[in-house]
């Protein structure tokens, strides 16, 4: 793994690399070589075996993380590359002439997350959802909690409770609620 | 409904749905293009107008069907209780639990239940589980095309109040507000047991008479259909052009 | 004599194509037929739909409609504790649940830097329970490709046997179909008393069963006629579509994450992946069948090599109050569908920030099957979902 | 006899046939339950899907020649009984057999079909129509031993009539067909796996490719009707064997168990084989039974 990364490193210009263990790595690279990276990594390095391709919202960053998750079969190590694009109107290059899968990612992240690629075959298609008209509802700020209270019919008596607040007066109801923290919340 | 009723209510429909819509997102109408009116040739050449919205999905309020009296009635009931069609449509996770009730070790054939792969000719429907809103509207077409009397049970906690998915965009919290359930079975998932049992509970609701929910469907269509609509936005049916 | 009726029309031409590469077919022209293949079928696995398009009996366009179980595990998973979550990501997919209480397990574990602490005896427990998960999946599974069919007696036997092996789950962990025995940390608990000879008298059972669906299905020459040279994978295909298990298995490729990248305690146990060459839906079956014995013989030898007694959990923080440092990793394990794997993202807080569960259905549905029933009949499209194992809930979550 | 007698006669042997039908198919089903290790159903469980049927209280109707499709299988079923002999020798329950209804039987196995497909045609399901047109397919297949086999009999007893070649095998058993034109009989038993419509040849109904074929709009009263036909087609199916190479029946139990016996040995390869693709169906009849079949009509020409 290390001998890989230390061979494109250069090559890409990766940013942030972090080695899991021997067998799991994952790297930042630019938007605009991305795709071509992938393609580098299939043709040349054996990362022949696509296994995942996934996005993260980092709301906090206004930023979104594309991962394309490769597998190498000949050594059995696996290389996640990360691509931060921006998270107004976000768009990335469509990889689907690299496999036949890669459509269906992109066609879920498109519905998931708003992401456009632009290319990519049925991409304007509904993947899971039918008739959705709310923003997409992987987002971090889609808050499905209010949207189910106000779309479905809650069922009235049904209630729900902090665990931990809970578990706290079931085990020690004659404290105060307040009394004792675990060390975890401070 | 004579023909200009018809065209009225698509249009009423039409623009419902494109309203809806275009609160949020105005580019996204749900006629698709192939839905839209049209006209087809015939074999033999004659032109007809089809409209597929509303040949495929059909707004018309089921008749309320009275049973007939007395003895023949409860007769029929002892049948309908001894002999249950179930419509093999398998809605959620609960369904994994239906080969067992079909095979040796529960074995539900001695009880007269039996699986049908159609609608037309099934009386109960068994709601295994979550409903997304997808389905639902599968589920309501499929309720709406089984012949009276019907029977729905429901099965799982996710049926009752939403269950572990009480807080998800995309599964209803109480399936009676939009079908009218017989029995609830509950759990996550039901046991082939708690299946049977609940069967008997029906079985001995039909006996009493107590079966008539399709009626009451038909009764409050309005307050039913109008549930439905809140969460199922997009009414458009799949194309079949046979 | 049957070269005469094995007559295959020449549709390299028609339907035409457009500038696109999409397929022209023009609906009203009444030169073809649109037919839903569910949601309401019996012959789909679980809940999907796949639209086709006939010309004739024969395909030349098929669409896997999905989406009708989605419940949005991700975004739930989002806003519930880690510990919370693990109840409601096991019921990601109902074939083979235990799969999933395993990837989130393990990957809470490698997260907060608990994974070198789990001791040996709950690891052991961990592969038995893995195991018998996969063993009821088969006991469906095989019967179930002669299900497709109409050779429905094996589909019974199979569903009885699963029954039993139900049985021993709910002695094992007290539920029949959700467990919830692999929690972060450990398992739940040992082994009952008596369990290893009830599930030795279970898989006896089980052998005899092997024998009979051989008889049933293998020395059926009807079987061989629907199954042979039908939904054949190329061996090129493996890596273009992302094909894993026993799906890549039986067209030759040996993928097998157990032998790969050994989790558990897989390295201490004797077996080897059956393969085939063929690729098409005998051989799938065939391999699966064989996967049915290697079950057996692994349970059988996991049972034999566990240790009596042992620590079964690691100290753990309290879980209310679990805070997992931000990371990312990405976890697998061989379900009886193939590599199972999860995306597991944390920020630092009391919940994480991204789970993507990779089923092996996500591709083997979508992509692969379109492709695979473009030239088939009608007749086939059931046998060849069944063929791949596809499981709706894990494709849409 | 009196016509009306007679006429009485044939309503009571149609309700006989009738309950025996309900009571066989019940019976073939608890078996198949048995091989798979079920309890499988009541015994009298047709009789009570058959009154539910009639309870059922909406009626959908998809035009006029819907109607008429369960009406016309039904016509069928009746066909085939009137113009057979249920029992050899008997004035009462000869019905209304006469010379030449070797013909009209055939016909009328046929009738039931084209009816069908008229019917579910107008039902407008795709699996309908895809049903009926491998049930068409299919039963011209069958078509070509069987009539193949039925010629051979007729050339070796020299007559069409029904009642003269249940005559002909009477006096023991080894003066049934079966013995005495063992080709013949082998060639008609081939053909009666695909009339009995049970797997592998019952791609009409398939229940995981086009659920369930041709009845698939069919409910409440019209499918009441439909499994009733269905039943005494079942029965006089087997009957038409048991005449052509079995010897006939000369009593009532005498044909329960025959024709029980024809239809558990369908049943008996249904459940052990999947059911074949249409074209490998078609193919397989016009291999084995149809040599078979031009053998016993050669033997017999020269």
């Amino acid at each position: 793994m290390k001998e890989i990364l230390d061979r494109i490193t250069p090559k890409y210009d990766l940013q942030d690399v972090s080695i899991k263990d021997d067998l799991q790595a994952y790297v930042v690279v630019e938007k605009k070589l991305a795709i071509d990276m992938v393609t580098y990594m299939r043709d040349y390095e054996g990362f022949s075996h696509f296994v995942l391709m996934s996005c993260v919202d980092w709301i906090e960053d206004n930023k979104l993380q594309l991962l394309y998750l490769l597998n190498n079969p000949e050594k059995k190590c696996v290389i996640g590359i990360k691509v931060f694009i921006d998270r107004e109107n976000p768009s990335m290059q469509s990889a689907h002439h690299l496999w036949k899968q890669i459509w269906t990612y992109q066609r879920e992240l498109r519905e998931a997350f708003g992401i456009d690629f632009p290319g990519s075959p049925r991409i304007e298609e509904n993947f899971v959802l039918e008739g959705w008209t709310d923003k997409p509802h992987m987002l971090r700020d889609f808050d499905t909690n209010k949207y189910a209270e106000e779309t479905y019919f809650p069922r009235t008596g049904r209630s729900t409770n902090d665990p931990a607040t809970y578990m706290r007066q079931k085990l020690y109801p004659n404290q105060p609620v307040t009394a004792k923290k675990n060390k975890d919340d401070e | 409904m004579s023909e200009l009723d018809i065209n009225d209510k698509v249009k009423e429909m039409l623009e419902k749905s494109a309203e809806n819509a275009g609160s949020k997102n105005s580019e996204k109408t749900f006629v698709h293009p192939e839905d839209e009116e049209r006209e087809v040739i015939a074999p033999d050449g004659s032109i007809i107008k089809v409209n597929p919205i509303y040949d495929y999905f059909s707004g018309k309020k089921p008749t309320e069907e009275k049973p007939s009296n007395g003895v023949v009635e409860k007769f029929l009931n002892w049948a309908r209780s001894e002999s249950i069609w179930v419509l093999g449509f398998g809605t959620g996770c609960g369904s994994i639990e239906i080969p067992p009730l079909m095979t040796p070790r529960f074995d539900a054939f001695r009880f007269g239940i039996q699986m049908r792969p159609t609608p037309r000719q099934s009386n109960a429907f068994i709601i295994s589980g979550y409903l997304s809103v997808k389905t639902l509207k599968r589920v309501i077409r499929s309720y709406e095309q089984m012949p009276s009397p019907k029977y729905v049970l429901a099965l799982g906690s996710c049926t009752i109040n939403g269950g572990m998915y009480y807080d998800s965009y995309s599964t209803i919290n109480r399936l009676d507000k939009y079908l009218p359930v017989d029995v609830y079975i509950a759990g996550c998932m039901p046991r082939p047991e708690a299946l049977l049992a609940g069967f008997m509970k029906l079985k001995e609701l039909i006996k009493e008479g107590k079966g008539e929910k399709a009626n009451e469907y038909a009764r409050n269509f309005d307050e039913y259909k109008a549930n439905q609509k809140k969460i199922i936005k997009d009414w458009n049916m799949p194309d079949y052009n046979w | 004599m049957s070269k005469i009726f094995d007559f295959k029309p020449d549709r390299s031409k028609y339907p035409a194509k457009k500038a696109d590469g999409t397929l022209d077919v023009d609906l009203r022209s009444q030169k073809y037929v649109k037919l839903w293949l569910g949601p309401n079928h019996p012959g789909v696995t679980g809940n999907m739909a796949v639209e086709l398009t006939l010309a004739g009996d024969e395909i030349v366009e098929a669409k896997t409609h999905v989406g009708y179980l989605h419940r949005g595990f991700e975004k739930l998973i989002e806003r519930r504790l880690y510990v919370q979550g693990f109840p409601t990501s096991i019921r990601m997919c109902v074939a083979e649940p235990d799969t999933n209480e395993y990837l989130i397990a393990r990957s809470t574990e490698v997260l907060s830097g608990y994974d070198k602490d789990i001791p040996e005896m709950a690891q052991w427990l961990r592969m038995l329970s893995l195991e018998m998960a996969r063993l009821q999946g088969l006991l469906r599974g095989v019967p179930g490709q002669a299900g497709t069919f109409s050779l429905g007696i094996g589909v019974q036997w199979g569903v009885y046997l699963r029954d039993l092996i139900l049985d021993r789950f709910e002695e094992l962990t007290g539920a029949r179909v959700y467990h919830m025995y692999i929690i972060p940390g450990g398992v739940r608990g040992l082994l009952p008393d008596g369990f290893k000879k009830r599930m030795e008298e279970n898989l006896k059972e089980i052998d005899n069963f092997i024998i009979r669906i051989r008889q049933l299905m293998f020395d059926n020459a009807i079987f061989k006629k629907r199954s042979v040279g039908i939904g054949v994978i190329p061996k090129e295909w493996v890596d273009l579509y992302g094909i894993v298990g026993t799906n890549a298995r039986a067209c030759g490729v040996k993928r097998d994450v157990r032998k790969d990248n050994p989790y558990l305690m897989y390295e201490q146990l004797d077996f080897d992946p059956p393969t085939a060459t063929e690729g098409d839906i005998y051989a799938r079956s065939w391999v699966r069948w064989q996967e049915l014995i290697q079950t057996v013989d692994l349970i059988r030898q996991i049972m034999a090599k566990m240790p009596e007694k042992g620590d079964i959990r690691a100290k753990m923080p309290n879980v209310l109050h679990w805070r997992i440092p931000k990371g990312e990793t990405y976890n697998k394990l061989e379900s009886g569908r193939g590599e199972y794997g999860m995306y597991y993202v944390t920020d630092g807080s009391d919940k994480p920030r991204r789970v993507n569960l990779r089923g092996p259905s996500y591709t083997h549905a979508i992509a692969l099957l379109e492709k695979m029933l473009i030239g088939t009949n009608i007749a086939d499209v059931h046998a060849t979902m069944v063929s791949l194992q596809t499981c709706p809930p894990e494709i849409e979550r | 006899m009196n016509i009306y007698v007679k006429l009485a006669y044939t309503l009571l042997g149609f309700f006989l046939v009738l309950n025996w039908g309900l009571l066989m198919s019940a019976t073939l089903r608890k078996i198949v339950a048995r091989v798979a290790g079920r309890h499988g159903i009541p015994f009298y469980q047709p009789w009570i899907d058959l009154l539910k049927n009639i309870g059922v209280r909406t009626t959908l109707s998809h035009g006029f020649m819907f109607y008429l499709g369960p009406v016309f299988r039904f016509t069928g079923a009746v066909g085939m009984f009137l113009f057979m002999p249920a029992l050899f020798g008997s004035d009462m329950w000869s019905n209304f057999s006469f010379e030449g209804d070797i013909v009209l039987i055939l016909y009328f196995q046929l009738f039931g079909m084209l009816g069908m497909a008229i019917g579910a045609g107008e039902g407008g399901h795709p699996h309908s129509a895809i049903g009926i047109a491998r049930g068409l397919a299919q039963h011209a297949a069958i078509e070509i031993p069987m009539t193949l086999g039925i010629i051979s009999l007729a050339i070796q007893y020299h007559t069409l009539s029904f009642t003269d070649i249940v005559a002909a095998q009477q006096g023991g058993i080894a003066n049934w067909t079966i013995f005495t034109n063992p080709i013949a009989g082998v060639t008609l038993l081939l053909a009666a796996l695909g009339a009995m419509g049970h797997s592998p040849f019952n791609l009409v109904k398939a229940p995981n490719e086009i659920p369930i074929g041709p009845p698939t709009e069919y409910h409440g009263t019209y499918l009441g009707v439909l499994m009733s036909s269905g039943v005494v087609l079942h029965v006089m199916e087997a009957a038409l064997f048991m005449n052509l190479l079995f010897g006939g029946a000369t009593n009532w139990v005498e044909f329960i168990i025959k024709t029980f016996l024809i239809n558990f040995y369908s049943v008996f390869v249904g459940v052990v084989f999947p059911r074949f693709k249409i074209e490998q169906s078609v193919v397989w009849f016009f291999k084995v039974p149809m040599a078979l079949g031009i053998l016993a009509i050669l033997i017999y020409s020269f």
